[in-house]
């Protein structure tokens, strides 16, 4: 059975041919092929997109205006006319939802923003620099917190008066400190890796740490507390609106047409099952998509 | 058996046999990655929940492990020692909690109280009555490494495995930690397996040393047929790759290339890609054992050219 | 090379002058003297928490120096700003113990490399170039510059490591146990890298390690601390042919011999406990709580390193 | 810490041996009164307690007619400038003291002192010097009362008022007991043991802020005391239309007026609530003083784009009627035979009159709302008034093609707004003190703190100042038509239903009173 | 370790009087006052009422009064209770809150722990899934509705209990579990990737190697530890937990602190305002004052300093 031909020496190719068998993948092809293996993340992203795409494209194709009262359709049921039924003012509640969603998702990401942009940033700087100006940043986070919300809420209404924009400017306000509080317990556990140290010793920036390297390491927390703190700037923009903040009536968010239709759950349950289901679903798929994107994000979990 | 991981099946150890006789000293030597760890872990039944034994069986004192309770096993008549005392002690609960929580679990007939410090003392952590109370962090990496000894023998074990037990401390404190196994396996004649990569740290430990590479045996032997017999090309590499004591100026000889990557195996021999004596036949097929004695054998085509 | 160097001149590239660094009460490096000649490698060594990794982390100024003197190049740069240390930043780069942990899991490995190329406005058509060629320098291919750390293993990515360092074209690395973490047989690869690349490159070396065999096979001449101060330093050779102070004595004899008869025969005199406190260091010389030749006096004794001949210098006066 | 746990635990303990009495009658307040003191309540929830436990000279009888209480007769001079009083024999106070002339002057004269700072303190302005005094230009010994003896009690007055006996049922003309008021002057009225009244019920017990109760015992020492049947009231403060709906039902809450709007119309139908008018009016205020509503016709092109019956069917839902004109349908008119309203006629009709409106707007120079400014509605927050406002909103637009914006503003900033007249339409409402029109018909005077519009017409000022001095009855209320019909015609107001109140009431009751004042009166309930 | 508490409580005292000085001044910026009412009162009326309560006193002159009172612990009275102090509000409803809030913390805790448990044990398997879900649930529904939705079921329905009366642990029983869904699923999250880190140490698997079951690992090795970074963030959830919510004590009729925290503003009840907002800013650094010195105690590795 000897065959002499396999036992002659291997050249350097064939052996060099070999190590390079296994596939090269980039981190995103790999942060995308992860993100795909979960099917919850997947479904969360696809109902993403489906409610985005209806928010902007729903409303051209119903035949009803958002505003529209016939006050013979009150408080109707659903039905094939009016999918989600009527309210009170004999308004279609499937366009009033499909207007909603663009303030509640505008909302939402604005929030996401706002956490993202001044809360990680913030917390960063108070994490990285640490010491006194720690202290300082943390107690303005405490102050934050503790500052009631309705006073500075009402004293915008009166200066800067009704609308998206008082509702972004009030979410900045306060939006952000969880986030801070997050990032900077992160950044104070990273910043002494050796890969911190390595970007130091580099002659890397402060700034160029914090954004290249400390800030993608401690995507895992960031995302979660994102997902958690979309829902919180959903029912804030209802109680905003309540208060005279929001968006003025007729135009109402899934917060606002929840809100006012609880009164009503005992007998049109209708009006509050859409819209509140609306914000579940949404919510939920953002934190399907949220917990899928840290596990795809981070090339670490891959053992 | 294999391991299972989010990226594929990983093979971690295939067709690996060993046996270590009672009173005997094994030592496996091998790189990170190459099954060492796999190996013993899945000798005491903790594979985590990503492992799982695809075939062969395990034998203890003539009974397969399979059809015993690996619980009752565990840290009574098998224990082990980790490689990084740092993180091996909860940080959170007491010496001495985690010293009597052996026995307790193991229903210690006497003074459980009794015991631990007896146990502390023997391994020199003194005074006994004191530190006992005290929690992993207020002792260094030795005494930890130490008290993890102290852990680990507390029930009189007939085995005690020791995964890269000196690893992670320096070589003074190194040193106390080997002279202090010693003494403690020959006081009490149980088994030990030491898994290591140092090959000065078997030298002086082993009776026999198995050699391992990308999960499978290479060479084994007796100490001094693995160090003046080596037969198989990787023994030889790993010997050569640490600077010689009478040159030291000489230029290092190193092994090659990188360790295999297990989520794709070679379908030979896992070491043929760094082997300066590779040949075709070690691309596909795996090489055979050969026994050079009762004691040595070696896996490698090598020593089949010629062979017909 | 230095400009102007001429063959066999010694030129002292660093100078480091009673170095101190104190974190609070812990007086991790408590007056450390030594200098490196350009072109050379010195080895640093002692057990962990002897200070000699803060010795270097303080040296490239990731720690602002307590106390003493960092020259460099004949330059004091003990107290320069962020800005004004940012040329020097150029001149030292430093390669870290844990291939795992030094590099950023999140960015490719020429990402890696290029960020220092990026931080000294090398312009960017050039630095595709020279990832390239800093990869096949230490034996990576250009192909996988694309590739993140996880997918490379230890070896490979201590090598990442190494480009990283060498992308900004230093004079003095810091090699801070860039091996200790290591298999056995990629210890000997990464090690004959850098044995290649101070050729080529002209590079000088400060290798803390605690692999004692490894040391001294890299190392021109190699310094022992113990408890923050430097006990011994000699040339390498002299120094592990005849040892003085009793402390290198000891770290030597505890050296594991892969040969098992020359394992048996050793006697070996295994150092009792370990290294104490920085918080609290013993008085006088600092190793008598451990020394096997202590004599009463050493409790109350001030130890200075004191040259014994052939540069081979010494804390011990009992030698 | 152990004294927050002890308090923790007595909170436990104590809230579950409360439960179970059901002697009592329960009421639903709503809202925590700001005080319940006589001199100082200005509010309806209040004035719902006070009426309960105080009762002074007269009281509000079930026909809403002054009748005597605990003075038993009274006497007017020739001149009809002196009212004298004679006090019933035995009357006490809760704590069993008599209670005396002179402490009807303290009363009185406690709730004129500029140091108590009542805010009604101007309806006792008729009292002779009774101004002056309240400005600090007069002593108290100048001001019209005196009690010559103690059965005796003698007003003198500023000036006539046609409605005195009515002013004198009211909250800040009740006895002071100074022995008490003066040991703590503000928190007197807080505590039981300082709240001794003079009415069917005595405080007993009173808990503060949402989910709080106050209960309510009956006081032996009424006068009338035999005739009061209910042992204990407990009004209890649940302001959540839902919840207190769930407790009603539940049979917990055995009187109450807070209904889910959505569910009354099927309610009231069913015969579960009865819908109660009240003395009042809801309407929207045109700021007259700018662009566009400076143009009458402007502002009766929106009155007349506004379908009523809708708003009252569909929006407001609680029995409310369309208003027709500004004046509600409960004021009396000027003879029994026949209301206010119904005497003056109807102003607006019912339902919008959209060719008229369209032709109105078109001729201010917006035909089909084109060029019209942009112009805002303002109203308190508060889901009701957003509902009204999206109706008028809607309204507007589909009649006269109009884009109006709605902002929404928290109460009181609302207040401020609306007084600055920072706004183009606002939402405004009344609810009347008395059975009188003039109450709401003064709010457009020139010269009204309440003149929100900024209106000004001097015919309708001076019939309402002829109205205010003629004590002809009926002839006042024919000044008052004339005024209204001024304000119909200029519209600075846009009317637009009068209020009611849907009232649940539990079958185990009954005898309970609803003033359409808005107050509920239990001296006459019981327990079936 | 009492010098450390020292300092913080400084560093405490340091934060309210930040927030003391931004309330206030805040709180007169906004319009409207105490005593404004849709029945204008007569200006001379409001001067009066005004001055009795030093309000027509220069901004600094009531700023400076305040702060001595508040060092005095006099928190001031209310000017919407006629004859109570802001000291006796909170001491009234407080304990109430407290109560339904203490439940509602023990009810996340205890769905939240053992939730984030088993989905960390089980991750991404089916029952990891199912909880996380579930943990989402409890932040995706605002708490006005479920609020609305459970008085809908248990007390209409089925009558299982009333709502607009405060009687006790049974009343409490609604509004604690609707206080409890964001922190039951914040806590899940917390224990779950707390959980799933440390199941990854060495010490875990020294632990198996024991001979210990899986529950005593999990129960004593690995709970303490994951329960560390929790207790950190759940110290400030707890002063907001335990000082209610104007929502849910509104639905359920609670007669708790939380009504005050929305109503007081809405009263422009300044002294209440302040008051609240001090209680409820001294009780979150308290908190997290604790917290850090129960950490202490749970690891023994922190030193406090």
């Amino acid at each position: 059975m000897y065959d002499a031909e396999l036992f002659l020496p291997l050249s350097r190719e064939e052996k060099t041919d070999a190590e390079m068998m296994r596939p090269s993948r980039t981190y995103w092809q790999d942060v995308r092929e992860r993100l795909m293996r979960d099917k919850l993340a997947v479904l969360g992203l696809l109902v993403i997109v489906l409610i985005v795409a209806l928010a902007v494209f729903g409303p051209v194709l119903s035949p009803y205006e958002y505003d529209a009262q016939d006050f013979m359709m009150s408080n109707e049921p659903p039905s094939g006319a009016h999918w989600f039924g009527t309210d009170m003012f004999g308004r279609d509640i499937f366009v009033r939802v499909l207007y909603g969603a663009r303030i509640s998702l505008a909302v939402g990401f604005l929030a996401s923003f706002i956490s993202l942009f001044i809360g990680v940033i913030y917390g960063g700087i108070s994490g990285f620099t640490g010491g006194k100006t720690d202290n300082i940043m943390m107690g303005i986070v405490d102050v934050i917190y503790s500052v009631p919300m309705m006073i500075y809420v009402i004293l915008l209404m009166v200066v800067v008066g009704p609308g998206l924009k008082s509702i972004f400017i009030t979410l900045g306000i306060s939006y952000w400190a969880p986030m801070a509080r997050i990032v900077r317990a992160e950044v104070m556990r990273l910043k002494n890796e050796e890969f911190i140290l390595a970007a130091r010793v580099l002659g890397a920036s402060p700034g160029r740490i914090l954004l290249r390297h400390l800030i993608p390491n401690a995507m895992g927390p960031i995302l979660v507390t994102l997902t958690f703190s979309i829902p919180g700037a959903i029912f804030t923009e209802a109680f905003l609106s309540f208060v005279g903040l929001g968006v003025s009536a007729p135009m109402a968010s899934w917060g606002v047409l929840s809100s006012d239709a609880v009164g009503s759950l005992a007998i049109y349950p209708w009006q509050l099952f859409f819209p509140a289901g609306a914000i579940s679903i949404t919510i939920l798929a953002f934190n399907f998509l949220g917990d899928g994107l840290r596990d795809a994000l981070d090339p670490r979990l891959r053992k | 058996m294999s391991f299972f991981t989010s990226a594929g099946e990983v093979k971690a150890v295939n067709d690996v046999s060993f046996h270590v006789g009672k009173g005997e000293v094994l030592g496996i030597v091998g790189e990170s990655g190459s099954g060492k760890s796999a190996a013993v872990l899945s000798v005491m039944g903790l594979k985590g929940s990503a492992g799982k034994i695809t075939g062969g069986s395990i034998l203890f004192d003539g009974q397969d492990m399979n059809s015993l309770n690996m619980r009752d096993i565990r840290g009574r008549r098998i224990s082990m020692i980790f490689q990084d005392p740092m993180t091996s002690l909860n940080p959170v609960l007491s010496v001495k909690y985690q010293l009597e929580e052996s026995l307790r679990r193991h229903h210690w007939k006497g003074d459980i109280h009794a015991r631990a410090l007896e146990m502390l003392e023997r391994v020199g952590i003194v005074p006994a009555s004191e530190r006992i109370m005290q929690y992993p962090h207020e002792f260094s990496g030795g005494q930890r490494q130490r008290i993890m000894i102290a852990m680990a023998m507390i029930c009189e074990p007939e085995l005690l495995i020791a995964d890269e037990p000196t690893t992670a401390l320096d070589v003074t404190v190194q040193a106390q930690i080997l002279d202090l196994m010693k003494a403690l396996q020959k006081d009490s004649g149980m088994s030990v397996i030491l898994i290591t990569h140092d090959l000065g740290v078997i030298a002086g430990m082993a009776d026999r040393i198995l050699v391992m590479y990308g999960g499978q045996v290479m060479e084994q032997g007796t100490r001094r047929e693995i160090f003046y017999s080596t037969a198989h090309p990787y023994t030889q590499g790993l010997l050569r790759s640490v600077p010689n004591p009478d040159s030291p100026k000489e230029r290092l000889i190193p092994i090659e290339g990188q360790p295999p990557d297990l989520l794709n195996p070679p379908e030979g021999c896992p070491y043929v890609k760094r082997c300066p004596e590779a040949m075709r036949i070690c691309l596909h097929r795996k090489p055979e054992n050969i026994s050079l004695s009762d004691t040595h054998s070696y896996s490698c085509w090598l020593g089949q050219k010629g062979v017909k | 090379m230095l400009a102007g160097a001429k063959r066999g001149e010694v030129i002292m590239l660093l100078k480091v002058e009673n170095l101190k660094k104190y974190f609070g009460n812990i007086r991790s490096v408590d007056g450390v003297s030594f200098s490196i000649q350009k072109g050379e490698t010195l080895g640093l060594v002692g057990e962990s928490g002897c200070g000699k990794t803060t010795t270097g982390r303080t040296i490239i100024k990731l720690y602002e120096p307590t106390e003493g003197r960092i020259i460099y190049g004949g330059q004091d740069i003990t107290s320069l700003t962020p800005d004004e240390m940012l040329s020097f930043r150029k001149k030292i780069q430093m390669i870290f113990q844990d291939p795992y942990a030094s590099l950023n899991p999140r960015m490719t490995a020429g990402d890696i490399i290029r960020e220092a190329m990026i931080i000294h406005r090398i312009p960017r058509d050039e630095q595709q170039d020279r990832v390239n060629h800093l990869l096949r320098l230490v034996g990576l291919n250009s192909e996988q510059a694309g590739r993140y750390p996880h997918e490379f293993s230890g070896g490979q990515r201590q090598r990442i490591g190494i480009a990283r360092a060498l992308a900004v074209e230093p004079e003095l690395i810091i090699c801070d146990e860039p091996i200790s973490a290591l298999d056995v047989s990629i210890q000997a690869q990464i090690v004959n890298m850098l044995e290649d690349l101070q050729h080529e490159l002209g590079l000088t070396y400060l290798f803390i390690a605690h692999d004692l065999s490894m040391v001294r096979h890299i190392s021109s001449r190699v310094a022992v601390m113990y408890l923050g101060r430097i006990v011994e330093l000699a040339e390498s050779e002299e120094l592990y042919a005849s040892p003085k102070h009793p402390y290198t004595v000891s770290l030597l004899s505890s050296i594991p011999i892969p040969d098992p008869d020359k394992s048996d025969s050793r006697e070996t005199t295994a150092l009792q406990g370990e290294i104490p406190s920085a918080l609290n260091p013993p008085s006088g010389c600092t190793f008598h709580t451990r020394c096997p030749k202590a004599k009463p006096e050493c409790s109350m004794l001030k130890t200075q390193l004191a040259d014994t001949g052939n540069g081979h210098f010494c804390a011990c006066p009992f030698v | 810490m152990r004294k927050f746990f002890a308090a923790v635990l007595f909170v436990m303990v104590m809230s579950l041996a409360s439960y179970g009495a059901s002697n009592e009658i329960v009421f639903n307040l709503g809202a925590d009164p700001r005080t319940i003191d006589p001199a100082l309540n200005n509010a309806v929830d209040g004035n719902n307690v006070i009426s309960n436990i105080f009762e002074g000279l007269v009281r509000t009888s079930f026909t809403d007619a002054p009748e005597p209480a605990l003075a038993e007769s009274w006497e007017i001079s020739e001149d009809g400038m002196t009212w004298t009083f004679h006090l019933r024999d035995g009357i006490k106070w809760s704590d069993g003291q008599p209670v005396t002339a002179q402490q009807f002057r303290d009363g009185f004269i406690r709730a004129l002192d500029p140091e108590t700072a009542s805010p009604y303190a101007y309806y006792a302005f008729f009292i002779k010097n009774g101004e002056a005094f309240y400005n600090s230009k007069a002593k108290a010994d100048d001001v019209g009362l005196s009690a010559p003896d103690d059965k005796t009690f003698i007003i003198e007055l500023e000036y006539k008022n046609p409605l005195l006996l009515d002013y004198l049922a009211f909250s800040i003309f009740m006895p002071a007991r100074m022995d008490i008021v003066n040991e703590s002057p503000r928190a007197w009225a807080t505590r039981p043991e300082t709240l001794i009244s003079t009415g069917p019920f005595k405080l007993e017990s009173w808990k503060h802020g949402e989910g709080g109760e106050m209960i309510l015992v009956k006081n032996p020492e009424y006068w009338e005391a035999d005739k009061v049947k209910a042992e204990r009231l407990r009004f209890v403060f649940i302001t959540d239309e839902n919840t207190a709906f769930a407790a009603f039902r539940a049979g917990r809450i055995d009187y109450m007026t807070t209904i889910p709007p959505q569910m009354t119309p099927m309610l009231l139908k069913r015969g579960d609530a009865v819908s109660v008018p009240v003395l009042g009016t809801g309407y929207c205020d045109f700021n007259v003083t700018r662009e566009p509503f400076n143009d009458a016709r402007v502002r009766r092109a929106f009155t007349l784009a506004i379908d009523r019956k809708v708003i009252v069917e569909k929006i407001t839902m609680g029995g409310q009627r369309p208003a027709t004109g500004f004046v509600c349908d409960v004021v009396p008119g000027s003879t029994q035979e026949q209301d206010f309203r119904t005497e003056g006629g109807s102003f607006l009709p019912e339902r919008a009159d959209i060719q008229e409106a369209r032709r109105l707007l078109a001729e201010a120079g917006y035909p089909g709302g084109k060029g019209f400014p942009k112009v805002s509605y303002k109203y308190n927050s508060n889901s009701g008034n957003k509902a009204m406002a999206e109706a008028l909103q809607g309204m507007w637009k589909q009649v006269l093609g109009v884009e109006v914006e709605l902002l929404n503003e928290e109460w009181k900033v609302f207040i401020e707004t609306r007084n600055r007249r920072d706004y183009d339409i606002a939402r405004d409402a009344w609810v009347m003190d008395f059975f009188d029109a003039g109450s709401l018909l003064e709010l457009c005077m020139t010269n009204s703190a309440q003149n929100n519009t900024g209106y000004s017409n001097a015919k309708y000022d001076e019939a309402m100042l002829k109205a205010s001095r003629e004590m002809d009855y009926s002839k006042r209320i024919n000044y008052m038509h004339e005024a209204e019909a001024v304000l119909m015609e200029d519209l600075p107001v846009l009317p637009i239903y009068f209020y009611s109140s849907a009232v649940m009431q539990s079958k185990r009751v009954k005898g309970i009173w609803h003033s359409p004042r808005s107050f509920v009166l239990f001296r006459g309930a019981e327990i079936l | 370790m009492r010098k450390y508490i020292f300092r913080r409580v400084l560093a405490s005292l340091l934060t309210l009087f930040v927030v003391i000085t931004l309330t206030f001044f805040m709180m007169r910026a906004i319009p409207g006052g105490p005593f404004t009412d849709e029945k204008a009162i007569p200006s001379f009326v409001l001067e009066k009422m005004m001055s009795r309560y030093g309000l027509n006193d220069p901004l600094y002159v009531q700023y400076g009064r305040y702060l001595l009172n508040v060092m005095r612990l006099d928190l001031g009275p209310s000017y919407r209770y006629e004859g109570m102090t802001v000291n006796e509000l909170i001491a009234g409803s407080f304990p109430i809150s407290a109560v339904v809030g203490s439940i509602a913390l023990v009810l996340a805790l205890i769905v939240g722990i053992p939730a984030g448990i088993i989905s960390a044990l089980k991750r991404g398997k089916l029952p990891d899934r199912f909880a996380m879900i579930l943990a989402t649930l409890g932040v995706t529904v605002p708490n006005f509705v479920v609020a609305a939705a459970l008085v809908y079921i248990f007390a209409w329905r089925l009558g299982w209990v009333t709502v607009g009366f405060w009687e006790g642990i049974s009343t409490a029983i609604l509004p604690a579990v609707t206080l409890a869904g964001y922190p039951a699923a914040f806590i899940s999250r917390l224990v779950r990737s707390s959980m799933l880190e440390v199941l990854q140490q060495d010490y875990i698997r020294t632990a198996y190697s024991k001979g210990l079951s899986g529950r005593a690992v999990v129960y004593v090795h690995a709970l303490k530890n994951a329960v560390i970074p929790v207790i950190t963030y759940i110290a400030p959830l707890t002063a907001g937990i335990l000082t209610g919510s104007f929502v849910v004590e509104q639905v359920y009729g609670v007669p708790g602190l939380g009504t005050f925290f929305v109503t007081s503003i809405t009263n422009r009840d300044y002294t209440t305002i302040m008051g609240v907002t001090i209680f409820y800013s001294a009780l979150l650094v308290s908190f997290n004052l604790i917290a850090d010195v129960c950490l202490a105690f749970i690891d023994p590795r922190i030193k406090l300093k």
